[in-house]
């Protein structure tokens, strides 16, 4: 029903292409659980997604449903781009008032760097310790990186990472990452 | 660069926190007048030695985070949730 | 005392420097003064100058915890204007730069006033018309205030960024009479003539207690035993919430810390001093050839004189930010004061609630420039027991008031002024 | 054409850490030179025979290469040319490539011939201060004569004006055990940790990793193996080019890396340095110590050198430094000089030695060295270069010269202690080695020569037994040792010699011509601290902050005042270590990247239409739609008339949104602004303000009640962060009890205003869904509808004072809608509408805005007093602060030229005809449509008293004076029947 597909804000101006990089189309939701409603809500999610809502500094993934831990009792629920509103309207549905949902799939963008080198790409910028001993597949972190507030999480040990950035952002944000990523062009 | 144990996130650099100030001071109740306010708003212990204080997770969770820190030797002594209150050393 | 001359150092130069004696003495302290300054910073010791000079009280003692001017006077970056925008702070300030043109010749003291200009910069239309606000201002008061449009920036500081810069310059706000001075020679100069009109700088004399009898002050306890005084001013910036606690005053100031930087010596390369608009960053050469730059507040409470990595790294990027060629340098050292922040951004002169005891403080980071006008205001304020109609309105109850003085309108956060 | 100077002779065949099959061709001062891989600028200009190599600072004596290392005080050039020239260099660290050119400073007209050198002659007149006592009279001829003759004079070398072309990155790193420096006791230290399975980086300086044992032969096979033992390990990184320049907060160290300073450029995608923040578990400070000098006179001439530097040249470069050498020297470590010289084929080398004849200088004499014991050097002759030292037996007169090119001097070896007195360690004096000592501290500890273990054996030791501790305090165990270097331990023991006294010039600090002289000066003029002293000196504030002669210094003024050294101390040590390069620590955010640039999703649009784009925070917005050939003002005018004439649409997505949920979001939105939302009804929008809990106001904007417990806030573009952490902070602190939990959704939302008396018309074209009669949604009316296909959000709101719609879309479809209005306004004359026009536009109806809300005004101030409702709300109190209701205050007017073309300007201050006192200001000026001419408005005091009274806009910047009328700040429509219809 709707005209257009949504553009990307990556279309907004030129960025590079870079073979580590790559833009995820999500759909993407923020919920916050209402004052004393938390269990709920994780039982309702759990039902509905098969999915636990995790605890600080990690994601969870059911099918191609993640949830990352933002802030306290608020997760971003991130799946790929479906009919436009689809998933917040149905995490309302779940969540029946446990909660409050707001869409933000316009809002952020979601990227994809992976290879060898992509902890060394992230280093520029990010001020986290990205050793697999202290962070590995299954973590998630809320954490600027080059001046852009980022969530970061690590999908697996390739090490594959997601990085989820403000709209507005993503260009700046992504112009860093492929300067950050050019000396490891050929070698991902 | 101050290393701060966030309550939710754990040790993050200074780089993702704003300072806000003495923790210590509370809101009076809306009725109490100018005085009341003007302390709350403007009248500061500013000690040297330990100082509890409210440091914004800006870049990570948003919270606003209790530290316990030395303001001569920016040691700190503990960190929490708003509600939290934390022992403070003695000198 | 030997007076300072070009003759004079030459005849002393044929005595192989033999000739040159204290430049101030090092009494021990007396039982008791008519009025004792607590804090041998550039303020203290220009209060107590004045205090001698203008009203004649020459029984005054200016007690300093260590040496005499490495607080704040001893590590700031030197920037002396008088380019406010509030009629309060502006007539006030102007009246400090008019004493800095004579200062050299008053104290017999080269300190080294250099008038290379200052230059604030703006990059926005908001910007371009707050400094009209402020230059305007500034001129209808009659101080110097010039309006540079881009192109008399670029005549002016071709090393800027005109071409790729991330928030443009548009033009930028320039009072010529604004400069720089040597910090340190502006505390030794003031000790000197101060100590030449019988003054006693007594060093390594911390005031650790403020003595009161019915409200009143009778004098001060220090690491070198009590001394006695009619009246007691404080002059001890960084520490101003401390000392003042000794007399269980409670102020709307927090300590924070402020960095600076020098780099390696250079031959000219930066010929005034240059505000930027777009980050927090300024810069300035002295006369030994170091650029001398600094940007903002780290922004949390300190009484450490020293800063961290954060400040350093914004401080840093806003530099080659504003003058590209600034990249390849390399920054000599790296040190921190520790500022007085009022909740409004503007200082203090004034009585206190305890009568005989008086304040001076709240300088934030602007202080330096001016030295001359508060000592002269503050020992006005001691000498007459009322403030002068330049600092009239610098004081505590201000805040209880509402008759705030914040240039900057960002409010009661002193990491924000 | 490049000539060759003859073959260079001071070189050995053999032996050290260059490559002697390799030759690199590099210039200095124009002439070409050769040197080998593995050479510093410095032992290559040594081994060419070049002596003068820099002038000093104040004197313009001549001065030659002093250290082999980053502490020297006077070889300093200026390396590379045009945009990449970088002053200042100390050659003993710029490592040879291909092509260098390097030349050197603070001389006129040239370094062999330097007229300043008159300041030598007239040195007598110019001691410590000479400037605060001179240079007063005239007064004028500060500014004009002397500043300016000073400043030439001053400074050493010259920067480039132009922008440094290369690129810098900051990185982050982390460790459990980070080892700076690589010596023997790093190495030991970083294998320990790393065979115990810390994550180890070894931080090294130079572009050897070794230290000390890059100067022993015999240790050679011991180093290869522990830098083999490391590269295995892969918990171990060693980065080699990198000093660690501070010590921070937390152990956060901070390093600079020369990734690419030894090749003529950066390769492509390479920085030319890295700046490390390094965030370490536990730190090793394995930095070694720095030999320091003695003061006698003429100890700054070229040929006069650093005892470990002459080994060093000799052992690890195979350049011998001079054939006939005289070390002169009070402690024992110095006379393993002597071998590396005459094995690199000195003549002749003498010992002087103050001490009476001991262990060392016995087994030196037995070696066949002369050595004159209890001896001491009173000079050295000659001007290029040294051609004789002057000596004598301590306590006589009679000196005698002994023919010489090369002076070793040792004054003893001390810890270099900078970066753990940084970090607040606590120094001991210790009288045995005569220096200063670290102690430990939590997380970290010093070894081998950093915390005074001298001697290899001692040192690795030392450094094994550090690498352990620091494993285990970050939680591993250690392993079985591995072989360590065995030797004797030298006696470390010195008995302090700090001057010879004697005339002449006795330098203390080198680079800045500070002598013994100035220091007693100081002393006799009352600066006595050693702070003071030093700052009245500037003794130990050049480029090597005092490396070599800090502590000497430091001892004669402690004799001056008859007290220890240890009590007089040194001069605060502050970051950094070596002096950092700007541009690194700067790293990515520089130029356009020095801040992110934020972009709505309408952005090419924009540009394609030819919009001029203006700043608004980090965001860029259209200023206005330039037709070609036409003048902004004449866009601007344009496009504000479309708007008050026909309609107008602009891209507002920039302003701030938060969406605000929970069964407590009215209490709280109740609390925080000044008006009342708990009463709005569903589907309603209402303006509000939000003071500062100072009484000021704070921001403005419309929220809209989207469900009972949803709320739509909306902030201005500038404040949208603060708002946020304003509502945050209420909420988890003031009222933590309260149910109410909010996201910004600022990027979520594109909105545009459509905006103009067809403004219904337009939009009733494309919209379905909704009846946007004035009945259907009615003025603050909300609802949601499709439009083009895409769902939207239609706000009855108005900032133009016109009928106007906000359609807010997910920000992907903000094109596809936008493109559907534009398409649908053509007929009626639709225009896009910029950030100008939009002022014009709010200007004209009174609507105030940041220059009216800029943090100084309050809500009576700006004409809202009647927003203030009874309840509580932050700020309420101290808005009613005596100050702050003083009928006094300026208010908000408007003004207009009474001269129509007048222009008037934001700035100028509004005073009484031929007064100079101001009454207020002008915040906001535009170019009118309906009102005609120039307008504004203002801050006044007496605000409506003065309504219609003539004033004078005063702007003495520009030397302009324009009559202007006061009037309310509504100069459209101030009835508000436009919005409504
Ligand atoms: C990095 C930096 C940059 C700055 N840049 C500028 C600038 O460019 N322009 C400008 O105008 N201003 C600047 N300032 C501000 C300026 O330096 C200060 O405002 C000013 O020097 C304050 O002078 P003072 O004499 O009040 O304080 P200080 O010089 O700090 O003197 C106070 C003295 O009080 C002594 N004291 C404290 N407690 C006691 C006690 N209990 N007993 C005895 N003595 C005590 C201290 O030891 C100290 O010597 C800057 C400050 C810093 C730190
Ligand atoms: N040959 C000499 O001139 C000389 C001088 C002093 C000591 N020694 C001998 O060396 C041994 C001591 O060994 P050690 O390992 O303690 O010291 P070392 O001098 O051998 O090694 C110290 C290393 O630390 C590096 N370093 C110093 N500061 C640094 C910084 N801020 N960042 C990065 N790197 C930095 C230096 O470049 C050097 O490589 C003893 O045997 C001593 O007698 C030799
Ligand atoms: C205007 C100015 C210029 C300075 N120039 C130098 C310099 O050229 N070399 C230097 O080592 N330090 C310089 N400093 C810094 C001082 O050495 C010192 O760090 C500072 O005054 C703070 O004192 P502290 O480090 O002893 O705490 C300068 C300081 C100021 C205020
Ligand atoms: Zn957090």
């Amino acid at each position: 029903m709707c005209a257009a597909e949504p553009r990307s804000p990556l279309s907004v101006v030129a960025v590079p292409a870079h073979p580590m990089i790559a833009e995820l189309p999500s759909a993407i939701v923020d919920i916050a659980a209402r004052r004393g409603r938390a269990g709920d809500l994780a039982a309702a999610i759990r039902a509905e997604f098969g999915l636990d809502l995790p605890p600080p500094g990690r994601f969870a993934a059911s099918g191609d449903t993640t949830a990352v831990w933002i802030r306290p009792e608020t997760w971003l629920v991130m799946a790929p781009r479906g009919a436009e509103g689809a998933l917040a309207r149905r995490l309302v549905e779940t969540a029946a008032g446990a909660a409050s949902v707001v869409d933000q799939s316009h809002g952020k963008t979601r990227v994809r760097l992976a290879g060898a080198a992509a902890p060394r790409v992230l280093a520029k910028g990010c001020r986290l310790d990205l050793h697999p001993a202290q962070f590995g597949p299954g973590q998630a972190a809320v954490t600027p990186m080059a001046q852009v507030g980022a969530v970061l999480l690590q999908r697996d040990a390739t090490p594959a990472y997601e990085l989820v950035v403000g709209s507005s952002y993503a260009v700046p944000f992504l112009e860093w990452l492929t300067d950050s990523a050019a000396e490891f062009a050929g070698t991902h | 660069m101050h290393r701060i144990d966030c309550p939710w996130c754990g040790p993050r650099d200074e780089a993702e926190f704003a300072y806000r100030g003495d923790a210590t001071v509370r809101r009076p109740a809306h009725d109490a007048g100018i005085d009341a306010f003007y302390d709350y708003v403007y009248t500061r212990a500013n000690p040297r030695g330990w100082h509890t204080e409210w440091w914004h997770h800006a870049g990570g969770c948003r919270q606003f985070v209790k530290v316990v820190r030395h303001t001569m030797t920016h040691e700190i002594a503990g960190t929490g949730k708003a509600g939290d209150s934390l022992p403070v050393p003695a000198e | 005392m030997t007076r300072y001359s070009a003759f004079g150092l030459l005849t002393k130069a044929l005595g192989g420097h033999a000739g040159w004696g204290r430049a101030w003495r090092d009494p021990a302290p007396k039982p008791s003064y008519d009025v004792i300054i607590i804090g041998g910073g550039g303020h203290g010791l220009a209060s107590a100058y004045y205090l001698a000079k203008e009203h004649g009280i020459t029984n005054v003692a200016v007690l300093e915890k260590g040496p005499i001017g490495l607080g704040n006077t001893g590590r700031n970056t030197t920037i002396v204007r008088s380019n406010y925008l509030l009629p309060e702070n502006n007539h006030f300030y102007e009246w400090s730069l008019k004493l800095w043109e004579g200062l050299e010749q008053d104290l017999n003291f080269n300190v080294m006033m250099s008038q290379r200009g200052v230059l604030n910069l703006f990059h926005s239309d908001a910007q371009k018309h707050a400094a009209a606000r402020r230059g305007n201002s500034m001129r209808l008061i009659g101080v110097d205030a010039e309006l540079l449009d881009r192109e008399q920036v670029r005549a002016m500081v071709p090393l800027l960024d005109f071409d790729n810069a991330r928030f443009p310059v548009m033009g930028g706000l320039l009072q010529r009479r604004g400069g720089t001075a040597r910090h340190d020679a502006v505390a030794w100069g003031f000790a000197r003539a101060a100590d030449r009109l019988g003054v006693d700088i007594i060093q390594h004399c911390e005031v650790t207690g403020i003595r009161r009898e019915g409200g009143r002050v009778t004098g001060v306890e220090t690491t070198r035993g009590p001394i006695a005084a009619g009246k007691v001013g404080m002059a001890v910036a960084g520490n101003t919430s401390r000392v003042a606690a000794m007399a269980g005053l409670r102020l709307p100031i927090e300590s924070h810390v402020l960095q600076a930087f020098v780099t390696e010596g250079l031959k000219p390369l930066v010929d005034t001093v240059v505000t930027f608009g777009a980050g927090h960053f300024y810069i300035s050469q002295s006369d030994k050839g170091g650029l001398v730059f600094g940007g903002d507040l780290d922004g949390y409470n300190s009484y450490a004189q020293r800063g961290t990595l954060q400040m350093v790294e914004h401080v840093f990027a806003a530099g080659v930010s504003m003058m590209p060629c600034l990249s390849r340098l390399r920054v000599l050292r790296q040190w921190g004061g520790v500022m007085d922040m009022t909740m409004d951004g503007s200082p203090l002169i004034c009585r206190t609630p305890v009568e005989g005891l008086y304040l001076n403080g709240g300088w934030c980071y602007g202080g330096f420039k001016a030295t001359p006008g508060s000592g002269w205001c503050f020992a006005h304020t001691i000498a007459k027991d009322e403030p002068h109609r330049l600092n009239a309105s610098m004081t505590i109850e201000r805040f209880r008031d509402g008759r705030l003085m914040d240039e900057r309108g960002v409010g009661p956060w002193p990491w924000a002024q | 054409m490049i000539e060759l100077p003859r073959r260079p002779r001071l070189r050995t065949r053999k032996g050290g850490h260059v490559d002697r099959d390799r030759s690199l061709t590099f210039r200095f001062d124009g002439r070409a030179y050769q040197g080998h891989p593995g050479d510093t600028l410095a032992s290559a200009l040594l081994a060419a025979g070049v002596r003068i190599v820099g002038r000093s600072f104040k004197y313009h004596r001549p001065r030659g290469i002093y250290t082999a290392g980053p502490e020297e005080p006077n070889a300093l050039a200026g390396i590379g040319t045009g945009a990449r020239a970088t002053p200042n260099s100390k050659v003993t660290t710029v490592e040879l490539h291909d092509g260098l050119v390097a030349r050197s400073q603070n001389r006129w007209p040239s370094l062999a011939l330097d007229l300043m050198c008159v300041n030598s002659a007239l040195s007598r007149f110019l001691p410590a201060g000479f400037y605060y006592k001179t240079f007063m009279w005239p007064a004028a001829f500060w500014e004009k004569v002397y500043e300016p003759a000073i400043r030439r004079a001053a400074g050493l070398g010259r920067a480039s004006a132009l922008p440094d072309p290369d690129h810098y990155e900051a990185c982050h790193a982390h460790c459990d055990v980070l080892v700076v420096g690589s010596g023997v006791a790093g190495l030991a230290a970083a294998r320990a940790a790393g065979e115990a399975g810390a994550r180890v980086i070894l931080a090294e300086q130079d572009f050897l990793a070794g230290g000390g044992l890059l100067c022993e032969p015999g240790q050679e096979a011991w180093r290869q193996e522990a830098l083999a033992a490391l590269a295995a390990l892969p918990n171990v990184t060693t980065t080699l080019r990198t000093t660690v320049f501070g010590y921070y907060e937390q152990n956060m160290l901070g390093a600079l890396e020369r990734v690419a300073d030894h090749l003529p450029v950066p390769p492509a995608h390479q920085p030319r340095q890295r700046y490390w923040t390094i965030r370490a578990g536990e730190v090793v400070l394995a930095t070694g110590a720095d030999e320091r000098l003695i003061a006698f006179p003429g100890n700054d001439r070229p040929g006069v050198m650093l005892a470990g530097a002459a080994r060093t040249y000799a052992r690890r470069f195979g350049v011998l430094a001079g054939s006939r050498a005289v070390l002169f020297a009070n402690n024992d470590e110095a006379y393993g000089t002597l071998a590396a010289l005459a094995e690199a084929g000195a003549e002749r080398v003498t010992v002087v030695d103050p001490r009476p004849l001991g262990p060392a200088a016995a087994a030196a004499r037995r070696q066949g060295f002369e050595v004159l014991a209890g001896h001491e050097v009173t000079g050295g002759h000659g001007g290029r270069g040294i051609y004789s030292v002057e000596a004598r037996a301590i306590g006589s007169a009679g000196a005698f010269q002994i023919d010489a090119d090369l002076l070793c001097v040792s004054g003893g070896y001390g810890p270099a202690i900078q970066l753990a007195s940084q970090s607040r360690t606590a120094m001991r004096w210790d009288d045995r080695i005569a220096a200063f000592v670290p102690g430990d501290a939590p997380g970290q500890r010093s070894a081998g020569g950093a915390r005074g273990c001298f001697g290899i054996a001692a040192a690795a030791r030392d450094g094994l037994a550090a690498g352990q501790a620091a494993a285990s305090a970050a939680g591993f165990a250690a392993k079985a040792a591995f072989a360590l270097p065995e030797g004797d331990d030298p006696d470390a023991t010195v008995a302090p010699f700090w001057e010879v006294r004697a005339r002449g010039k006795s330098f203390v600090d080198l680079q800045h011509d500070v002598t013994t002289a100035d220091i007693r000066l100081a002393h006799r003029e009352g600066y006595r601290h050693i702070e003071h002293a030093k700052r009245y000196t500037t003794h130990a504030m050049a480029t090597d902050q005092g490396k070599t002669g800090g502590l000497v210094g430091a001892a004669v003024l402690a004799e001056a005042r008859g007290e220890t050294v240890a009590v007089v101390g040194m001069p605060t040590y502050r970051p950094y270590v070596s002096p950092v390069t700007w541009g690194a620590v700067a790293g990515h955010h520089r130029g356009r990247a020095f801040a992110p640039i934020r972009r709505t999703m309408l952005h090419d649009w924009h540009a394609r239409r030819g919009a001029e784009f203006m700043e608004a925070g980090l965001w860029l917005r259209p200023a206005f739609y330039a037709r070609p050939g036409e003048a902004p003002w004449d866009a601007i005018l344009r496009e504000g008339r479309a708007v008050r004439q026909a309609v107008g649409i602009c891209d507002v997505s920039t302003l701030g949104k938060i969406d605000v949920q929970g069964s407590d979001a009215a209490t709280f939105l109740d609390r925080l602004y000044t008006n009342t939302f708990s009463t709005l009804p569903v589907g309603k929008a209402r303006y509000g303000l939000m003071l500062r809990e100072d009484g000021m106001v704070m921001d403005d904007g419309t929220t809209s009640r989207l469900a009972p417990d949803h709320f739509f806030v909306t902030t201005t573009t500038a404040n949208a962060g603060r708002v946020m952490e304003h509502m945050e902070f209420h909420a988890q602190t003031v009222w933590p009890e309260l149910d109410v939990q909010f996201a910004s959704v600022t990027d979520q939302w594109a909105s545009m205003s459509v905006a103009g008396p067809e403004a219904r018309r337009t939009l009733a074209k494309v919209i379905a869904g909704l009846d946007i009669s004035d009945a259907g949604l009615p003025f603050m009316g909300v609802a949601d509808a499709t439009l083009a296909g895409c769902p939207v959000r239609v706000f009855r709101i108005s900032f133009s004072g016109e009928l106007a719609f906000e359609v807010a879309t997910p920000a992907g479809y903000a094109l596809a809608v936008w493109e559907a209005i534009l398409a649908a306004g053509a007929e009626f004359g639709i225009e896009p509408y910029g950030v100008e026009a939009l002022g014009l536009l709010r200007i004209e109806k009174g609507h105030v805005a940041g220059a009216e809300l800029n943090g100084q005004t309050t809500m009576r101030d700006v004409g809202l007093g009647k927003m203030a409702k009874k309840g509580d709300f932050v700020g309420k109190v101290l808005a009613g602060r005596p100050g702050l209701t003083d009928p006094a205050r300026p208010r908000l007017v408007g003004v207009r030229a009474v001269d129509r073309e007048r222009q008037i300007r934001p700035g100028a201050h509004l005073v009484e005809p031929g007064s100079d006192r101001s009454l207020g200001w002008i915040t906001s000026v535009t170019r009118s449509v309906e009102p005609g001419g120039w307008i504004g408005l203002a801050m006044l005091s007496g605000d409506a008293d003065r309504h219609g009274q003539r004033l004078v806009a005063a702007f003495p910047l520009m030397n302009e004076a324009v009559e202007v009328e006061i009037s309310s700040p509504h100069f459209v429509d101030p009835e508000n029947a436009r919005v409504r219809s």
